[in-house]
Parts: C-alpha cells; structure tokens; sequence
C-alpha cells in the first residue's frame, strides 16, 4: 500500500519534473531556468497559497481546533531546533549545529505546496488555517537557533543586535508575502477569490510543476557538496524529517485533527528551510558554513520528503486514523 | 584628468545594505552595483543564484584616494565577518560636470 | 457615500497589496520584485488592455461621439502641461517647471487599468474606444513641455533634434505598444478575442495585483525623496489631480459621456506619467530634476488617485450625473 | 485560395505581433523584451508542446504509421543537410556551408507551434505523435554537419571529442526538455492532462502571441546582418525551405499521412533551426561564422515560413490530398 | 602582452545608443555591456531600476592607448549633457587572434 | 595591502564550463561571474543575448602574479579557438581574512 502510494505520488507531473530538473544535471545537459525565474514562481506560490489560505480561512472561522493547531505548530517549531541541536553537537561545532538545527526547525513552503497538491490529487480534504501553521513555523526557529548560539558559544563580538533577528526572522520576504497575502484574503473573503482565481488556482499546479523542474536541478547541482558533509549529516537528513513527521502525526492525533490536517503538519515538521533560514543564519550565524546547512535540506531532506516523505506519512495516517 | 582609486567589493547580496551604509558614511560620492553575480571563493560556490538568495552583489566605486583609508577601515570589519573580497586599483577620472577627485 | 466607495475600493486585492508593498519597504523587509519581473507585467498589461480595447472598438465602431471624446482627450492632454507650466514657474526653475508640467499633462496607464477594474467590479459599463483617449493622451505633453522649455529655457544649445523628441514622444515603448495591440485588436476583432482570452482577460487581474504589489514598493522608496521637493511639490502633486478630474469631469459632462467613460476620462486627466514621460524628459530635458518629476508622481499621485481619487471621481459622478 | 490562406493566417493575432515587433525595429522604437523573458517563454513552448504531444501520443497508441512517420522524419533530418551542403560549397567555404546545411536540416519549435495554432484555428486535426517528430528531427544535423566538416574539412586539430557533440546534439536544453516533457506527458497521461490544462493549454496561444512579437525584434536586428550575407544565402533562405517542404509534401502523400500531419511534416522539414544548432555550431565548428547561419534562418526562413510557407504548403495539400 | 587603456562608463541606458554610436565612430574594436545596473550618482538613487527606466549600464573598452583622446573627446558631451562617469585604467592585453592594440 | 593580478576575460556564455574548468585547474582561489553581457567584438554584435543563446559572460579572477602565467597558457587556446578576450591589471588587495596572494 505504502509503495502504492509512492507511485501514484511519483507519476505526478511535479514529482516528475523535479525527476526531470536532476537528471538534466546529471547527464550535463545545459538545461537551466535562468535568474529571476525561480524568484518569480516562488513568490507566486506564496502569494497564492497564502491568500487561498486566508480566503478560506474567513470560511471556515478560527474556532478553539484552529488555536490547538496553530499553537502546537509554534511549539514544534521551537522544540525541533532544541533537540536536533545536541544530535548535532556529536559531531559538529556550535555554530554549525544551531544553524543546522535552526533549518531544521523551520520549514519548506514548497514542500507544504507539494503535500496539498498530493490531498487534492486524492480528493482529501484539510483546512484553510493550515497555511497560518505553515506561516507561523517559519520564524521561531531562527531565534531559537540563535539563543542557542548565545548560550552555547563562543563569546561573540557584541555588535549584534536583535532587532535585526527579528527582523530576518519576521519580516524576511517569503514570511511577509506568505502573511501578507493570507491577510488580503481574509480581509477580501469570496470575492477576492473569484476575480483572482483564474491566476491564483488555475495557474497553480503549472507554475509548481516548472519550479519543481529548477528544485531539480538546483538540488542535483548540490548534491556534489554532499562528500564534503560526510555521512553523519545525510544519515541525520533522513531521520530526523521521518522523527519529526512521527511526533507531528502524535500530536496531530492527540488533538484529533483530520487526516487531511494530519499530513500536512507532519510535513510541516518533517521539512526543513532552504531559503529564508539560510538567508536569516548567513546575516546572523556567519561563522557557520552555508554549504552544510544548504546542502541537507536542499539536496536530501527536500527530495526525501516529496518523493517518499508525503506518502509515507500518509500511509501513516491510514494507520493510525482508521 | 586626476588620479582616482577603483575599489571593488564582490559579496554575499545579503550584506548589500550594510555596506552601502558603509560606503555612504565614508562619504564617497556613488557606486555602481551589479547584482545576480555567480563565482566561487571561500564560502563555495553560488550557482543557486536567487534561488537560496545567496548570489553575490558586485560593487565599483570610485573615489578620491585620500578616502582610501577611511573606506578600507568601514569595509573590512564587514567582509571579515560575513564574507566577501575587496580589490584597489589606480585609475584616471575624465572631466565631466561630476567629479570624484 | 463618498467613503463608503473608497472602502469598498480599498478592500480590492489589487489595492490591498499595494498597501503590501508599501509596508514591506517602511518595517524594512527585504521583499523586492526583482528585475525585469515588473517590466514583463507592464508590458502584458499594456497588451492586454490595447488589444481589448481594439476589440471593442470594433464592436461599437467609430461614431461622432467617439470622435469628440478623442479631441477632448487630446485637448485636455495639451492644456494640462501649459497651465501647470506657469503654476510650476512660482516655486521652480523653467527646466524642472516644464518637465513637471508634462509628467501630469500625460496619463498613468496602470491608473487607468485600476479605474476601469473597479468599474468592472461596480457593473458600471464603459466603452473600448477609451482605450484610444488613453494611447492619445501619452504623447502630446512630450511635445508641448519642449516647447514650453525652448519658449522660455535660457538658449540652449542647438544640437537638439526635434526628430527625436518626435520618436521619444510618438515611439516609446508603452506608447508603441499600447497603440499597437490596440491595432492588432481591431484588426483580429472578436475571432482574436476568443483565442487569446485565457491569457489577456484570464490573467489580467492577478497580474494588475502583483504588480501594484510591486508599485508599492516603488512608490515607498521614493517616498523619502519628498522630503527634498518640499511642501509645495506635495499639495501640486495632489491638487492638480483634483483640478483635473474636475475640468475632465465638466468636459465628459459637457459631452455626455456616460458615467463609465466620464470616470477614465477624469482618472486620466488627473493622472501623472511616471514611466514614458520621465524616460523622455531624462533625454530631452536633461537639466531636469528626475528625482522631482518622478517621485511626485510616482509616490504622492498615483497613491492618491488610486486610493481615494478614483472613488471620489465616481461619487462625482454621482452627484453631476444623477 | 492560395491568397486568402495567407491573408487568413496574417490575420492571427501571433503572426500581427511578428510583425509589430518588426516595425519597432524599423521605427526604432525602444520596445524590447527584456532577458530572461524570452527564454522564459521559449521553455514554456518547449513543455507545453512536449506534454501536450506525449498526452496525445499515448492517446493514440504508436501504430506502423507512427513508426514510419518517425523513420521518415529521421532520414529527412540526414539527407537535408547533406544535399544543402553541396549546394552551399558552390559559393562558401566548408565550416560555413557545413554549419548552414545543419541549422537547415534541423527545425524550429516556434515554426511547428505557429502550424500547429493555424491547423487549429481551421479545425484540421493532426495527431500528437507529430510532437516526436520534432523531437527526433532536431539532433541529427548537427551529427551529419560535424561529419560533413570531419571528411571535408581541413585537417582540424584533435582535441575534438565525439562525446561532446552527442551531447550538444541530444542534451542541449531544447531537446532535453521537449523529449522530458513529452515522455512525463506519456506517463501521467489524460489525469495529469486536466490538472496542468489551464497553464500549458489555456496561456498557450497568448504565451505564443507574446513570443512571435519578440521572434519579430531579434529577426528586424538581424535583417541588416543580411547585407554582409549577400543574395545567394538570401534566395537559398527563401528557395530551400519551398523544395524540402515539396520534399516532406511528397513523402507524406506517399505515406498517406492525413492533411494536417502532412502540414506539419512539411514545416518541420522546410524550418531552420536557429536555438540548438547555433548554440551546438558555435562549439563544435568554431570556424563558421555565426553571423551567416544564424542571420538566415532567423531573418529571412523564419519569417518566409511563418508568412508565407505555412498556408503554401496548405494549399498545395488541398491541391495533391483532394 | 600590450599595453591598452580600460575605459568604464557608467550612464543611463537610456543614453546607451548614443554612447555606441560615440564608441563605433571612435572606431573601437569592441566593447562589453552590462544592463540593470543600480547605483549612486549626482542624479541620486537609482532604485527603482527597470521599472522607471532609469537603470544604469555599464559599458567597458579595451583599447589602443592611441584612441583614447578621440574617445573622451567623443563620449565626455554625452557624459556632461545627460549625466554619468567615465574612468580609464591601464591594462594588458593577452595575446589572442583578436588584438586591440 | 598585497599585489595582485586582475584578470577579466569576456568570452560566449557557452564556453564558460570550459573557461571555470580551466580557472580551477590553474589554482585560483575564486572568480566572479556576471551573465547576460551583450556587446561587439570581432564574431559581431551580441544582441540577441540569451534568446540564441549567444550572450557572453564577463568573468574577473584576482590571483597571486605567480599564477598569471599558468593561467595565460590555460585560458589562451580557448579563446583563441572559440572567441573572447582576456585583459590583465594590476590590483591590490585588501587583507581580509581570505586572501589570493
Ligand atoms: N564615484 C562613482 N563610483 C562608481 N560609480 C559611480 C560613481 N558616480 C556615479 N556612478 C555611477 O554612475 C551612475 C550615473 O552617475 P550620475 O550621472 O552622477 O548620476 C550612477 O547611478 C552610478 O551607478
Ligand atoms: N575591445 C573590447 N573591449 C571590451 N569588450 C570587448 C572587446 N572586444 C570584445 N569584447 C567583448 O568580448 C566579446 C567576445 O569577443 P569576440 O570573440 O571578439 O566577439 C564581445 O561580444 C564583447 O562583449
Ligand atoms: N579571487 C577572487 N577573484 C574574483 N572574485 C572572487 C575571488 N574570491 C572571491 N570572489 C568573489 O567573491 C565572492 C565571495 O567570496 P567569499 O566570501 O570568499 O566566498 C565569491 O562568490 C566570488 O564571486
Ligand atoms: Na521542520
Ligand atoms: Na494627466
Ligand atoms: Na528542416
């Protein structure tokens, strides 16, 4: 059942391309999507998932479950950069482990977008607030990585000011765009939606599926940096997302969300930031190298997770919900 | 024409803001930035470009060379700490209305 | 009513997300729509709204009225720059006066866009052939803020080729292409229409949404400029637009257009270049200012017509109409 | 008859834009699409046709008619740029006439898709399996062009590396990404179909649209590189393309293919290649000068088929197919 | 290897046309652009870039010292009349079939 | 402030897989990369850019003089066999934690 899933997932156009984008790296083809394309979708996807999410958000009411949810993302997301910080303090510096962690902790929109398009694939219904938990993930762990740093490290020079973590942490562009639109789609409700839509949804699926294409090969090109990061870390890469959906699903359980809500928060947890969090800890954690934070979540935990990560905890859920 | 020197700074475009601020408070007069610049140095590679949002910004300005110093001690502690690489080279100014030197 | 009009105005996506814009550069986040994103949206926008307006123009064919309308449009776009002219000469240098003068004898295509989605919105109908007054009204200004320089600038020196004001005036690229897809629309008529319509009615408000999104951030950034023009700049850069509306109004009266086509002719009298008129002026009229005839324009007119001219022109309306 | 296909196919909304972009280079009009746009647009192309023509393709199963269609496709893309290089020897030398007989041999995308909107508009089927066609005729030139060099030309130094070329001949993007989109078109089939239908068919004809007028730019640039080129590539340009489209016409009637298909294969083998065997010459016979081969089939073959060739060829099916 | 001058222009693109044309009367042999180029000048900001039409390039020369009055006599009107820099450098140039010295 | 050598080199976008290659066999610690530069040079005029693929980059190396040499008899054979140019000025660099020299 579980490969069953696999493969329906796998022969998605999405999954397909991504499949597409790494073998152009891998066989040199000179296939690339150039700059600011990939910036373009990407804002485009946040735009869009973040005002249906506010649209349908208005439609659905923010009842005493909606609290829970959101409540629990936040939770989740400071507790993972905690615990995966000393995992990863066996083996690596201060520095490196609170960056890893903070990455960890966060979480990738993309793979958010991925998991939905999957439920509406298979006809699974989840709620328009999941997107105010995937909004509200992506910044706690950028402080909490950086309270680690503090309390962990080295004394630091102290020309480090903290209103300018919170500013990476909060304001960084995929967080403002994500909430900024799930505000305008509170604020406009159905009739936004309707004059937006054929841009907003129908445009959607193609627009993920051409990004997914540049995922692909910009993750393939990172996978070279791999031999230098050494076992450990694409051992950790692995686990770690799978550890992290199996506590989500536990909490998911516990506060009895559907299963449609269940997948996605345990691919809230599982996924790791490739964007805003190594933007955020390059300006804030500079000692730190990016390749190692980059190259993990990009190159093994963002594959893992849409190839086999989202059917597997689906199949999860088939198990525990029935 | 008058004698100017041409220093260049290639870095992270995430330090950007930073070090305009810099180059303003040495008070140069204008610089020119070109931004999506790939390259390699020591923090790797940056192909992703715009897509992890680490692609480089790289900056000329010209100045006068008795701000020299004062430029180099506002850049350094910058590129030191989050990475990035500074060249001087000599260079001659042609009269215009504007004038650096 | 007035304010009823303007919230109902305010609560549209579009201008929601200008709003957006405008937030993310003063809390100081690092979105940014980064080049040339912003100039592939205006070039759609112009296409989509040009070829429309063909469309339509061929369906309502070319009548008397259509005729007057058009000669008022180019009436008003020669007027505005010569009574703004010797109002500008109080405060202003005649280089700087004349390429003010011309930036608001033009019109502000994105304005118009607006205008007429909110028109949409309300079920108010206007004509394709307004289109025309708005292709009409780009160039004239051009021209007459080179005469009003070469009738009152201190002698200048006489390489100067009308030719080529001829072509930044006639030839630039909004204009060209405005006055071209509106062509190919009349030509390709309603057959044209149906095959391209996923892409040009499809997309169209999405694409207005996101780059007024841009047009916020643009319009915040200039926005310290101001403090160098001064207060005088300011209360030009929001009364003249009223003036205008009010002269466009009485004319659109005057000819009994309808309530829908008497609105865009008011919003493109009131309405400033920011994009053709600048690019001109910088080549013409060199010893202009840019940061003075753009950054009125773009960050005190435009804001103001979209956020509370268009709805105050429509209660207006309202009143003379009525 | 003849004239009124042509007058029809001018009257299409893409071909007007062509033309449009060829009259702002004239007027010298500053329009431009901005890089990357243009190749944003020519990837789009590239996957909507590929996914298209895969979905279509496993529709209609792969029959011996398939086959040989595909067999002639492949031998006509060896013969063309053998038999054109001896015609070209008569007047250039061998890296010359060799780079140009190859561009000749191989297609272009944008050629087939303006056939392939025209067969629409005039509701001629054709079948998806046309779309390999295409595919499989783009590489084989630049093989047959790198021998044709090898056995005529001088003794060329022997850093030249055979796995090279295969790879610029079957890896560059355009073919990477047509055959990847077509076989993910093949595998996911009608489901995957309706879910990316609003991206790769609804913006399709618009995308089209947009792309010619920029097609229409470049090819104006290039007209005056036509002085250098003289008239014997010029007729070439425009003599070539009617004998190979007379060539395919013939074996597609001997083949019995259906009008469209017939159209279609003619296109294919009357089109100039003017992406991929540029970029693939430009490494592998450094000698030629680009100038030529690029100059001719974007400036003159490009713009003879779109205009003219295209409802020529259609005529003279109506005339051999009734 | 022979000694050649580097000219950098930095300007409007909307001057980009007369300035190539200065540059091909001057008889150059080649000359490399760079477009959206953001900065700092006597005419202030250029933030906005492409959206206003205002975004600078970024020009560079390679040539014959010999060639380099007729140059600035040919570019410094241009540069004086719309605005932007230019500055000259030495440089060497590598042997390669194409020579500008 | 230690010397340096500034190397750029504009060459077709599609040779420059083999150009970095050749950068990183000669030693250098980094290069930067801009794309989409258009221009004019003895193949004619470049304005195309990535619609035919034909743009060039524009690629500058600052590396120890030790390595210029190495790096010539790298870089020459392919430019001179598919296009470019490459200039050589001397530079200075400023001490920041990485250095070339
Ligand atoms: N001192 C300088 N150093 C580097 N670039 C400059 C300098 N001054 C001006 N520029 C560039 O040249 C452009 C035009 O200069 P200006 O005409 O003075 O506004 C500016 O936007 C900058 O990009
Ligand atoms: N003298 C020069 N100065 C600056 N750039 C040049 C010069 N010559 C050539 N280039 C650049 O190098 C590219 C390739 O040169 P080429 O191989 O001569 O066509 C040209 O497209 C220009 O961008
Ligand atoms: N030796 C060099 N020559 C030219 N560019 C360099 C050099 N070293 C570094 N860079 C550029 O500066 C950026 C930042 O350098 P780094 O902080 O060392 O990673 C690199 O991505 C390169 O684009
Ligand atoms: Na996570
Ligand atoms: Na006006
Ligand atoms: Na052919």
């Amino acid at each position: 059942m579980d490969v069953s899933l696999i493969i329906s997932n796998i022969l998605n156009p999405p999954i397909l391309f991504f499949f597409l984008g790494m073998t152009a790296v891998f066989v040199k083809s000179d296939l690339e999507i150039p700059a600011p394309i990939p910036k373009l979708f990407s804002l485009y996807l946040l735009f869009a998932i973040g005002f249906k999410g506010g649209v349908e958000l208005v439609k659905s009411g923010i009842s005493q479950d909606v609290g829970l949810t959101l409540l629990a993302a936040i939770l989740m997301a400071c507790f993972v950069p905690v615990y995966t910080f000393f995992i990863l303090k066996i083996k690596l510096g201060n520095y490196d482990a609170a960056a890893i962690a903070a990455t960890y902790g966060s979480i990738s929109a993309v793979t958010f977008i991925t998991a939905s398009a999957f439920l509406t694939e298979l006809d699974i219904a989840f709620d328009g607030f999941m997107v105010a938990a995937l909004a509200l993930m992506e910044s706690p762990a950028i402080i909490v990585g950086l309270i680690l740093v503090n309390l962990f490290g080295a004394s630091r020079d102290q020309d480090f000011k903290w209103s300018e973590v919170f500013r990476e942490a909060f304001l960084n562009s995929s967080v403002f765009l994500l909430v900024g639109s799930l505000l305008i789609g509170v604020a406009t409700g159905e009739h936004g939606w309707e004059v937006l839509e054929p841009f907003t949804q129908g445009l959607f699926y193609g627009v993920l599926t051409f990004f997914l294409l540049d995922m692909g090969l910009v993750a393939a090109r990172r996978i070279k940096d791999l031999q230098k990061t050494g076992i450990f870390l694409i051992g950790f890469a692995i686990l770690i997302p799978i550890v992290n959906a199996g506590l989500g699903l536990g909490i998911a359980k516990f506060l009895d969300m559907s299963p449609g809500n269940a997948l996605l928060f345990a691919v809230l947890c599982a996924s790791a930031s490739y964007i805003a969090v190594p933007a955020a800890m390059r300006m804030t954690v500079p000692e730190a190298n990016p390749s190692l934070y980059v190259s993990t979540a990009l190159a093994v935990t963002f594959p893992f997770n849409i190839i086999v990560g989202i059917p597997l905890y689906l199949a999860g859920i088939e198990l525990l919900w029935s | 024409m008058d004698e100017v020197k041409r220093i260049e700074i290639i870095a992270s475009s995430s330090e950007l803001g930073k070090i305009l601020n810099a180059l303003d408070a040495t008070g140069v007069r204008g610089y020119a930035v070109t931004r999506n610049v790939t390259g390699k140095g020591l923090s790797g590679n940056t192909e992703d470009l715009d897509f992890t949002m680490l692609d480089n910004v790289y900056i000329v300005v010209f100045c006068n060379p008795e701000l020299l110093q004062t430029l180099v001690a506002n850049i350094s502690p910058l590129l030191n700490k989050f990475g990035g690489t500074c060249y001087v080279t000599d260079a001659q100014e042609i009269h215009s209305v504007q004038r650096v030197s």
